[in-house]
């Protein structure tokens, strides 16, 4: 059982927390902290990296916004030799994606800590961006009561991303600290759980008093209550993409309309490699070789090599995947990667018994094979 | 020996051991002379139709049981290509004289002579096959469907891939009854040789094995008087041939006779002291290995002594080794193993110790 | 692979028939174990079909399955991947990473509609021709009856 | 060498025959003309058997007469010829890289009899080859030279011992590990000059131990290897001490072990009168024999065969090759010395792979030795007696020998030794446990520099072990002086485009990848990347297919390459 702490709100939840990371600075738990907060005009978040409290204006971690994910930062923060320590706060998909990028050698954790927040979900960032610069201050607490109490009227019809109207994993345990907002009465408290030692000796840092008391009824009864949403969503769009690429020809349609830009791969937390084998040379025809194709085959469909990409890419990361739904966001076309990633890759995963992202215990299956095993293939 | 001159080997003998030395040599940088008498390189192991497990197997389970291919021809390739190696095919070493480091050849192609200095020689003369027909009881000479194990091999080889059918010699039918005769000429003073020829075993049970597996009705047995094989996994071979249905039967066969038709292998059946007659449409005979004529003159101008089953001692005077069945009946691993060391003997004599880099 | 026109849905390309339809299988064979098994089907005059065009890799834990996928889209009707039993890679486990692969690759795939079955791992040692000639005969008759890679419909590839 | 970069390939297409063996299914003109369609090749042609000297001379001289800069041969399976044939056309001055050999013959010429068919794969195959050396890479083979050239032999047996003298004859110095107190092991307890068939001369301990170049530990073991040819970190554990040692090359020669007798147990080994052949031997050394419990001479004494031996239920599978000759030459040794004991041998087979057997069995029958073929079902113990039970298989009886001294021949068996070290260094272990599985392969051994001689890789005699320990140790002293050339087919990796993840390092079979830090020079980022080790890659490629951005390439079976030919084959 996981060591937590009440932590009072006094203004109001976003102030409470500002201050709580504050104090992380101040009493040197961290060097840097990565956080999101607000930009002056409140239209959305980003994440920034901080570090001196003064710098700590707008905290914002439960902002229905993801402009992008998150673990890239700290690919771009760390390396094998990092000493500064980091505290980030983290969505869960942006956590998962973490963890399967430090098992990629990718991330260095060593001093690193990590906290999660509950997410409720995310709304496509365009669509955010204009809720945001209709709405007076206050949408975040305002969607955040509303929206966990069941209501979407602040959301003014909208729907939240594909990937978060399905996301298996909207809180987790196990990154170093928690914090919980799901089920619990957010004008008075908020709860912080310590996960991990690390979490624990952190959070004793800041002051922190820690008790084993068990998570309250009502948080129980809403993380049930929107598990079972989400799984219906899930099962619901597994079984519409299914039915949409049950076939060659179906996936051939969807792909129809891709530009190959290829921004699915760049806004990926897990494509990781620094040249994409499909923008590489291997994959380039000569002008001649393009031609003597069409020759071959009276027609060639241009951009060539789109379905090589999309397969390939496919199969090169389904194993990794943790829906955390950029790649769709970021699709000029609206093609339906997530939906598709989703209901392949966790067929993919389970060959292996692995959920991408869930613990940085679990071998990625890529990188280790067993001489038992798949034994009908 | 002055280091810049270049070395020069003579290896007598063009079978496995003879052509592994010379390639060995060569890659030691030395030039090899390689000198067969007969017409072709190979010897008697390229007759076979495949060998069992040897030192040029790839151990890893890539075997195509087609050792022709596999082991020899390459090897030829690569013998008819290096620069270092001459090969005098269809010649016979006339005379040796001289001294460790200096010797004088005389050789003899067809009746020409020539004359060659060599620094050292290899003897690789190899064995030859007990000749069946001195055991007169067996009918070697009498009837067409007793033959050697050798015999039958190049049957293999011949009907390989041609026709599915395995045809005796006499009418060309698929015989139903095969008995293998173990030891023949083989510890047996009296009609041929004291010595065991260590391999004959292993080959026949192999071919038994063939031809059980392929025709699993055919009856086979193998006449034996002790199973004995040099080799490791022997044991499972012949457990497996047991498993598929070949039969052993302890006892030194009597007589191979005609009864009307049939040939009969009469034998008394010492583990159980009956006397069996067995009606057989082929009868193999697993002849032993014997020390090949003209081998002993050779030793004897090499100075080197002779074993009481006239194989020539291995452990003769610097600058000449000996490898493979001249040193006594062995198999083709331990054959090229032989030759090995016999190259390395002849390199280290020849460089004075000095190690050179093998390939 | 030639593809006139964009067809209908569900409408029989003439080639599409068994019996006339000459599919096209591309095989990815390890040198040591398959390779060799497929010599040895040729030196024992195994016969079957052309239709299957071996390419040799070294070891089947080398067999990208991005190539696998080009064949398939370039209109390859079946791949086949053969390599080293269980236990006998002479890389030692090659094979193991191969079989991972390739589950991965038929999972995908298959959720895409393709059957399942155009793509094959088998394990052929060098010893065994006549499981290569078997192999590709039972690939050929399969193929025939599965038809032509839908992906030939589509236009791109 | 000819340059190939940036320039349109010229290839020139060899067609060999196999002296006629080809061209009978596959129409070879039809085949030449489709080839020569090809814009990139600018040379076709046939010859008859282009292994063979004249064929050689005949590559040579086309390749030389014009501008040919890459070559496609067509013929025979490559799994025969390519070596020959790459050896032909780098004298040519092509790169064996740049050399693409297309199978016509197993592949199409002998399982295709329809001519149309078998011709238009034959196409197929050329042409995709002829697509895939369009892209090859010459690439020059590497010579490694080595970091650290001293050896640590593994063992103070008779082969570590030989291998330790030819080593230091070489001037190398060499580094001795003995888990027991003193070196020597079986050998030199044997009554050897009467063990083996010609006169094996054991080598001179003392002479080794006055090297310089020699250092020996004893009672010490080897608890870890890391690292590779040229550059082994190898952890040894003494009493009371563990060190690290530095060495280039390692020779496992940690010999076998003799089966216990005590896990038979109808033959009551834990009788005092009941002995296994090396006990023996150490008595016959001193020319006397006495039964243990009375010390007594003995009046009947039987050696049992095979224990431990070919026996899979209770021991080993296999035979250990040498027992039959050392009791028969036992046996026969008792017999001179007391005429009067009677000797019985308990065999299943003899066996004596060595020449001149025949003889010491003929002898040591004439001596009066009893051979008794059968396997002995126990030993009872009456009163003070020793009871043999045995059925006599040629008599079918059973019989009931009482017995002084039983002797048990025991056969040899992997030690535990072998088989930890054998997964220290990643040797893969044949069914009886040996390290005899890569003794076919010289090779192998050589390139990771880790040799193995002696009783390690199977049961064998003092000859042939020193034998053994003598070639083990020759390859190594060549390259441990010299260095050596890569292999030809291995992994190059990209390291600009490399970004760390380990996922080849952690799928090479062979930990030929190693991590090298690299520091960025814009960026100044410090990172790991993946590095191949020349000297230990082996050229199997998964660190190819472990990495998603196509990194790491094998040479000759290059993405680009492969692909190239697949594009073709469609």
């Amino acid at each position: 059982m996981s060591k937590n702490v009440r932590l009072n709100v006094e203004e109001d939840l976003l102030s409470t927390v500002n201050e709580l990371f504050k104090k992380m600075l101040e009493k040197d738990a961290a060097d840097v902290l990565i956080v999101p907060q607000d930009v002056p005009s409140g239209a959305c978040t980003v994440q920034t990296l901080v570090r001196y409290p003064a710098g700590l204006r707008a905290l914002n971690p439960f902002a229905f916004v993801l402009p992008s994910n998150s673990a890239d930062i700290l690919v771009k923060t760390t390396d094998q030799a990092s000493q500064e320590r980091i505290v980030v706060v983290f969505r869960p998909c942006e956590l998962r994606a973490v963890f399967e990028l430090a098992k990629l050698n990718q991330i260095n954790l060593d001093n690193v800590t990590l906290i999660s927040v509950d997410c409720l979900g995310t709304l496509p960032v365009p669509e955010y961006v204009e809720l945001a610069q209709k709405s007076e201050n206050g949408l975040t607490m305002k969607l955040l009561f509303d929206v966990q109490k069941g209501g979407k009227e602040s959301l003014l019809g909208l729907d939240l991303r594909s990937a978060c109207q399905i996301c298996e994993l909207p809180v987790m345990d196990n990154a170093d600290v928690s914090i919980c907002t799901i089920g619990l009465n957010l004008q008075k408290e908020v709860l912080l759980k310590a996960n991990t030692p690390k979490g624990e000796e952190f959070l004793g840092a800041i002051g922190m008093e820690l008790s084993e008391e068990e998570d309250p009824e009502s948080r129980k009864k809403a993380l049930e209550q929107l598990f079972k949403v989400k799984a219906e969503a899930r099962e619901k769009l597994d079984a519409q993409v299914k039915e949409e690429v049950k076939d060659i020809a179906g996936y051939m349609t969807v792909l129809a309309s891709c530009i190959n830009c290829h921004n699915c791969m760049k806004v990926c937390p897990i494509c990781y490699c620094k040249e994409c084998f499909f923008d590489s040379d291997i994959l380039k025809p000569s002008p001649k070789q393009l031609l003597d194709k069409s020759e071959k085959r009276k027609v060639v469909r241009m951009p060539i090599d789109t379905t090589l990409y999309h397969i390939g890419r496919m199969n090169h990361m389904i194993t990794s995947c943790v829906s955390c739904g950029m790649c769709e966001s970021a699709c000029p076309s609206k093609l339906p990667l997530l939906a598709i990633y989703h209901a392949f890759g966790s067929d993919v995963q389970a060959l292996f018994n692995y959920v991408a992202g869930r613990s940085l215990e679990e071998e990625l299956p890529l990188a280790t094979f067993k001489e038992e095993e798949l034994e009908s293939a | 020996m002055s280091s810049d001159s270049i070395k020069s080997a003579l290896v007598i003998g063009g079978g496995v051991a003879g052509m592994q030395a010379s390639l060995d040599l060569a890659n030691y940088g030395i030039q090899t002379f390689l000198v067969e008498r007969q017409e072709e390189l190979g010897g008697r192991a390229y007759k076979l139709s495949r060998t069992y497990r040897t030192h040029e197997c790839k151990s890893d389970g890539c075997c195509m049981d087609y050792c022709r291919e596999c082991i020899f021809t390459p090897k030829f390739g690569e013998l008819f290509q290096n620069e270092n190696i001459e090969i005098m095919l269809g010649t016979e070493v006339d005379d040796i004289s001289g001294e460790p480091g200096n010797f004088q050849i005389t050789l003899n192609t067809g009746g020409e002579t020539r004359n060659l200095n060599v620094n050292a020689i290899i003897m690789a003369t190899g064995s030859t096959t007990f000749d069946a027909d001195k055991i007169k009881e067996y009918g070697h000479d009498r009837y067409d469907d007793v033959i050697t194990f050798l015999e039958l091999e190049k049957m293999i080889v011949s009907q390989r891939g041609e026709a599915e059918s395995f045809a005796r010699p006499s009418d060309g039918k698929i015989p139903e009854t095969v008995n293998f005769l173990l030891c023949v000429g083989s510890r047996d003073s009296n009609k041929g040789n004291q010595h065991c020829s260590i391999v004959c075993c292993t080959y026949a049970i192999g071919q038994a094995k063939d031809l059980k597996t392929k025709y699993p009705d055919m009856e086979v047995y193998i006449h034996y008087m002790d199973l004995r094989a040099a080799y490791r996994g022997f044991e499972e071979f012949y457990k497996e041939a047991q498993e598929i249905g070949v039969q052993f039967i302890r006892g030194r066969v009597a007589s191979v006779q005609k009864d009307n038709w049939d040939l009969v292998v009469s034998t008394e059946n010492i583990d159980s002291g009956e006397l069996m007659e067995i009606k057989s449409d082929l009868v193999v005979l697993t002849v032993g290995q014997e020390p090949h004529r003209g081998s002993d003159k050779i030793a004897e101008s090499l100075n080197l002594a002779l074993q009481s089953n006239g194989f020539v001692f291995g452990n003769g005077t610097k600058g000449i080794a000996v490898a493979g069945c001249a040193l006594g009946p062995r198999g083709i691993r331990y054959s090229v193993e032989d030759a090995k060391r016999a190259a390395l003997e002849i390199a280290d004599f020849l460089d004075g110790g000095e190690v050179v880099e093998g390939n | 692979m030639v593809t006139e026109a964009q067809p209908k849905e569900n409408e029989v390309v003439s080639d599409d028939k068994e019996g006339d339809f000459e599919p096209k299988i591309i095989g990815f064979l390890c040198n040591w174990c398959s390779y060799t098994g497929a010599d040895l089907a040729g030196v024992s005059r195994l016969q079957y079909p052309p239709n299957f065009i071996p390419i040799r890799v070294m070891c089947t834990g080398a067999v990208d399955p991005v190539y696998v996928i080009k064949a398939l889209l370039e209109g390859a009707d079946s791949v086949l991947v053969a390599g080293c039993h269980p236990g006998d890679c002479h890389y030692l486990s090659g094979n193991f990473k191969a079989r991972r692969r390739i589950a991965i690759l038929k999972k995908l795939l298959e959720n895409l509609g393709l059957e399942e079955r155009r793509i094959r791992l088998e394990w052929i040692s060098a010893s065994e021709g006549q499981k290569f000639a078997d192999t590709v005969n039972e690939m050929v008759k399969e193929t025939k009856k599965m038809g032509p890679n839908p992906i030939k419909k589509e236009w791109d590839i | 060498m000819r340059g190939t970069s940036s320039r349109k390939p010229k290839i020139g297409v060899f067609f060999c025959t196999c002296k006629g063996s080809i061209g009978k299914n596959v129409d070879l003109n039809e085949l030449e003309s489709r080839v020569k369609e090809n814009p990139d090749v600018v040379l076709c042609i046939r010859h008859d058997k282009l292994c063979e000297k004249d064929g050689q001379a005949f590559l040579k001289d086309q390749i030389s007469n014009t501008d040919v800069d890459r070559i496609v041969l067509v013929g025979c399976t490559p799994r025969t010829y390519e070596e020959v044939i790459n050896k032909g056309a780098l004298e040519a001055g092509i790169n064996r890289h740049l050399v693409e050999h297309v199978n016509i013959r197993e592949l199409c010429e002998w399982i295709h009899p329809d001519e149309k068919s078998a011709t238009e794969k034959a196409v197929f195959l050329v042409l995709g080859s002829i697509a895939r050396v369009a892209f090859a890479q010459e690439v020059l083979d590497k010579q490694v030279i080595l970091k650290n050239n001293n050896v640590l032999i593994i063992g103070g047996g008779i082969a570590g011992i030989t291998s330790a003298l030819e080593l230091i004859k070489n001037e190398i110095s060499v580094h001795l590990v003995e888990k027991t107190d003193k070196l020597g092991g079986r050998a030199y307890e044997l009554d050897t000059q009467r063990l083996s068939e010609e006169d094996v001369i054991l080598p001179n301990i003392n002479e080794l131990i006055k090297s310089d170049k020699f250092h020996v530990m004893l009672e010490s073991e080897v608890v870890d290897v890391n690292g590779t040819l040229g550059d082994y970190k190898v952890k040894i554990a003494s009493k009371d001490k563990e060190e690290e040692l530095d060495v280039g090359a390692i020779v496992i020669a940690t010999g076998s072990e003799l089966f216990d007798a005590i896990r038979i147990l109808e033959y009551k080994y834990d009788d005092a009168d009941v002995i296994d052949f090396f006990e023996l031997e150490k008595m016959l050394v001193k020319d006397e024999v006495k039964v243990p419990s009375s010390g007594e001479i003995p009046k009947r004494i039987n050696f049992i065969q095979c224990v431990g031996s070919r026996d899979e239920n209770k021991g080993n599978a296999h035979c250990s090759l040498v027992c039959c000759t050392y009791a028969i030459k036992q046996a026969a040794k008792i017999k001179i010395l007391y005429p009067d004991t009677e000797v019985y041998i308990h065999y299943m087979d003899l066996r004596g792979p060595e020449c001149g057997f025949e003889e010491y069995f003929l002898d040591a029958q004439k001596k009066g030795v009893n051979f008794i073929r059968g396997r002995v079902a126990e030993i009872q113990k009456d009163g003070k007696n020793l009871i043999l039970r045995t059925e006599h298989i040629e008599l079918g009886d059973i019989m009931s020998l009482p017995s002084d001294l039983v002797v048990l021949s025991v056969g040899q068996q992997a030690s535990v030794e072998t088989q930890k070290l054998a997964d220290m260094v990643h040797l893969p272990l044949d069914k009886d446990g040996f390290l005899g599985y890569y003794n076919d392969r010289f090779e192998i051994l050589d390139r990771r520099g880790i040799s193995i001689a002696g009783c390690a890789q199977g049961p064998r005699g003092v000859a042939r072990s020193i034998s053994d320990a003598k070639k083990a140790v020759r390859e190594i002293a060549g390259i441990m002086k010299k260095g050596f050339t890569a292999r030809s087919i291995h992994s190059v990796i990209d390291e600009t485009r490399c970004a760390g993840c380990r996922i080849c390092e952690e799928l090479c079979p062979y930990e030929a990848i190693y991590m090298k830090n690299v520091k960025d020079h814009v960026t100044e980022e410090s990172r790991l990347i993946s590095s191949v080790n020349l000297a230990v890659c082996q050229g199997c490629g998964a660190c190819a297919m472990a990495c998603p951005g196509g990194v790491p390439q094998l040479i000759g079976y290059s993405n680009k390459e492969i692909l190239a030919q697949i594009d073709e084959l469609i």
